[in-house]
């Protein structure tokens, strides 16, 4: 498939679908990135995710599924293209705006990316913390939502305690306790077996019901088709599929 | 209001979680800031002893103008006078051909050089004492001007051997402590800005993460500036404590040895404006060393 | 054979990694060890030139015998040989009565004193220079004491203030420099192993997976001393530039106020000797300072 | 199921199974293992695992797969029992004994345990460098190894600068290079796509057939059912399944 052009023109169907894009919260155009001279680990990638989609990103190991997350909360610059993130160029973005943008994003990180020295529930809280919310308010809320990953009763714990399950559980908690507006949740239940990894997605597809974008990224064939949600394969770099979600037409 | 209440109890709570999260760490930290200022400590008492003593010492020091034979008591009042105002003059002291004589007797062996004469030989005399920041040989040099075209004074000893060695002496002192003051001043800065980077450099993943969820440049850096002052102050205030433990167990048994060159002048430990200079400034330290550290720190944009 | 070679070549290998990887924290290691070394070498050039300085103005104090009376030549001249063998002697002249009366029209402005007088009433002497060492107040009186006794010896002049002057400012210099210096070692020693202790904090991760691939208490522990050691090396030759640069470019602008107290001296850099101690002490810092610190490192062995 | 007593007597069936199991080089004697007063991470587990056995680890989030791993390899001791690897006493082992050990265990860490500051043939090259193999050796095999999961291109490269799914390459090829007796994979396959994770999975297996005992903990219901091998499943820190090979008769 080749990626639309960003702008006003084009044909009626084609408006349509770049209507959707125009008020969409994440938008891709012709995104490249190359670490090494030469190779492309995004390769001319245009996307766009809808407010409360929810989409799968799928591909081989080394296909770029985390970089391209990466691009979207500005922990790498793309190469190349534009990319717009709640509002904003993330090309352009000075370094001082960063902050305010990833607030208002939430990621489930592939290596978790818990602080080894502090309990659970500082790692928690601290995406409260940065927002400044006020202590009851924090410890509220989280131990809410580590009470729906399972883990109040750990709260008081170090990470370096806790099950590869546990871990992860935590990080994903961490990514849902501000109700961000997007979430990008990398290979989310790697570590997970299979009642909990449900349990674990049916919370990540509820902030999508809350009007979240939620991106996904997995190699799980069956959580993919469970879920029937919209698909994007890359390879390569490349978008070599995107296969739109079975509850609606081709 | 209560937005910022929070965000500065936040920046506090973050900076001690830090602190109590990297005990060792911080604790190796506070060690080598507390021994360099209490080596800047122990030098900055020793200087002040030192230039007590030195003072003290100095004030030993005598010109000593001789009076022409025959000069009447008014007459050398009045020049005494004249030489109390000269500048750099400290005291001036009127010794008699009688007193000259005891103690020519006293300090000299050669009395037999006294024993054929039938009157007392030696001329009345002015003794005079300079400030101590006058204790050079320009200083004497001044006087020595002065009391050229004043009638009625034949002659000058200036003890000149005292104040060459005195004048070594203080010098030396002055120049050692200005020199070793220099380097010790900037290897405190530097040593414990590098222990406050280095403490920071095991905690690098930290300030990755925090970034990584969204912490504003404010809120990731002020909490470990928080972490750099209060290991500096602690630094400081332990440094204070060894010094004066140091200070108290030392001075005590030497106190025989002290007393033979500090006469029967207590040796003294730092003044309070000192001391709180040395707290400061570990606490000032700590937190530059900080912000060097946080500096050097690339952050997760690539 | 072989095999030990590998062995030692993985082990000279693994810290030569291991200080590139952590290029950062080696360097700001081997800085701090460089100016914790540099204060030290500071330290000791400074109490080398003063000792230096104290010898030569020490060297001027004299204690003078006077001879009775119409002694013979060759009699004072068996005297002056029976004092130069008295414990800390250094140096007898004999100073003939014509000489003493230059010296003492020189000295002293009252030239009056002698007018009167038709022959030269002073006495021959002899001038008694101390070994460095016994130029105390001890050393003063053995002398004393050994004259006593002697025939022909009239009287004494010690130059007491002169002895007490030189024997406070010499006890001074090495009450300050045991003091300081003192201090100091601990103090290096203190910074050097915490230092290292921070740097190898910040590689804890590295002992543990080395330890989990098997790595025996040898190949996880000498790697680590190496690096300290040649951090400690490495800043003890850093310190040693530094000192000689700062020696050169401090030295010669202040060459004339220097000369003032130095005489025609020259200031004296390191010797030789102190310098490899100042190198050789770094490295064994290093390695004591890594010791001390995977001493602390607790094993991945529950 | 009921541990069998450690010892030679019993009846014939029991004395045949008790034959296998001592010249096992895995054996555990009623492990237990708590980390926080009341509760068990491992609770009362006999196993005994054959030369050239490969068995599968599997049970939820938190289930004590990695703590049993753990206790294999001397990364933990247990609280009670006895653990008997290649012929030594794991509880009673000194602390120097330890590398000796390791040295022929091979593992894979659930979170990888690369080091950041070498490279990927420096951390591949660390479990023979520990063994004092010569340099040229050393870097035959550690290409060798590299090139069976696919990343030889790759081995001048850190492991920051790889993928979630590469370094876990990196972890498994570590982990084979020295030939170990024994080797323990954790999740092995969680950052891997179906593809891979079969490709490595072989690599995992042929190992056993050249006569190591082979443990794999993982999620990977698929997995288990592709390869038809001894599967374990904890709960709790308690074995509540251990069914033989499929290949066996049960
Ligand atoms: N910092 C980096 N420097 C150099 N190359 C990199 C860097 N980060 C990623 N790469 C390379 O870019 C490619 C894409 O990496 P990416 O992490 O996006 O893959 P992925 O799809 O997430 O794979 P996986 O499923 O294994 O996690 C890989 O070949 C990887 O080695
Ligand atoms: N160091 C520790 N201190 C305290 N509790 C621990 C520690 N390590 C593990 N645990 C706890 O022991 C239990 C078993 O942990 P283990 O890591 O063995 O689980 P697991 O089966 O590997 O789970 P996962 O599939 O999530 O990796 C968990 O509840 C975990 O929280
Ligand atoms: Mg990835
Ligand atoms: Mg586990």
């Amino acid at each position: 498939m080749t990626a639309p052009e960003p702008g006003i023109g084009g044909s009626l169907p084609e408006g349509l679908a770049l209507e959707q894009r125009d008020d969409a919260p994440v938008r891709m155009y012709h995104v490249s990135k190359s670490y090494l001279a030469g190779t492309f680990a995004l390769h001319d990638i245009s996307l766009s995710f809808g407010r409360g989609e929810m989409v799968f990103l799928t591909g081989s190991s080394g296909a770029g599924k985390t970089t391209l997350l990466k691009s979207l909360f500005a922990a790498e610059r793309p190469s190349e293209g534009q990319i717009l993130v709640l509002g904003r160029n993330i090309a352009r973005l000075e370094g001082s705006a960063i902050p305010f943008l990833r607030r208002r994003i939430g990621v489930v990180f592939q290596d978790f990316k818990l602080l080894a020295s502090r309990t659970i529930e500082e790692n928690v809280g601290m995406a409260l913390d940065v927002l400044g919310t006020p202590r009851r308010e924090n410890r509220q809320r989280t131990f809410q939502v580590l009470k729906q990953v399972g883990l109040q009763h750990r709260r008081l714990h170090h990470p370096l305690s806790l099950s590869g399950g546990e871990q992860q559980r935590v990080a994903i908690a961490r990514a849902l306790v501000n109700q961000p507006q997007v979430l990008l949740a990398d290979e989310p239940t790697g570590n997970l077996d299979p009642e909990l990894t449900l349990e674990i997605m049916d919370l990540i597809a509820d902030a999508a019901t809350r009007g979240t974008t939620v991106i996904v990224a997995t190699h799980d064939v069956s959580l993919i088709e469970r879920y029937g949600k919209r698909t994007i394969r890359l390879e390569g770099g490349r978008v070599v599929e995107d296969s739109p979600a079975t509850g609606r037409a081709a | 209001m209560n937005r910022v209440a929070t965000v500065i109890y936040l920046l506090f709570r973050t900076a001690v979680r830090g602190l109590a999260s990297s005990a060792t760490t911080s604790s190796a930290a506070v060690v080598t800031i507390a021994i360099t200022l209490v080596l800047v400590g122990a030098f900055t008492i020793l200087v002040g002893n030192m230039r007590g003593m030195l003072d003290r010492f100095g004030g030993d020091l005598r010109i000593t103008a001789y009076f022409e034979e025959g000069l009447d008591l008014a007459e050398a009042r009045r020049i005494a006078g004249s030489v109390a105002t000269v500048e750099g003059v400290h005291q001036v002291v009127m010794v008699t051909p009688d007193e000259a004589l005891a103690r020519f007797r006293e300090t000299t062996g050669a009395e037999a050089l006294l024993e054929g004469l039938a009157s007392n030989p030696l001329p009345a005399s002015l003794e005079i004492a300079l400030l101590p920041e006058h204790r050079t040989e320009r200083g004497v040099g001044r006087v020595e001007q002065a009391l050229e075209g004043l009638p009625g004074i034949d002659g000058l000893a200036k003890g000149q051997e005292w104040i060459d060695g005195y004048a070594r002496a203080a010098n030396l002192v002055r120049f050692a402590a200005l020199g070793l003051g220099a380097v010790l001043a900037v290897s405190a800065l530097m040593i414990v800005s590098n222990t406050i980077r280095l403490a920071i450099y095991s905690r690098e993943d930290e300030l990755d993460i925090l970034s990584l969820v969204g912490a504003s440049r404010t809120f990731l850096r002020v909490p470990f500036l928080l972490e750099g002052t209060i290991q500096g102050l602690t630094g400081g205030l332990l440094a204070i404590l060894v010094l004066w433990l140091g200070f108290v167990a030392f001075t005590e048994p030497i106190r025989v040895g002290l007393s033979f060159f500090l006469g029967n002048a207590a040796p003294r430990f730092l003044l309070c404006g000192e001391a709180a200079w040395l707290v400061l400034g570990g606490a000032i330290l700590g937190m530059m060393g900080s912000a060097a550290a946080l500096s050097g720190w690339r952050g997760t944009t690539g």
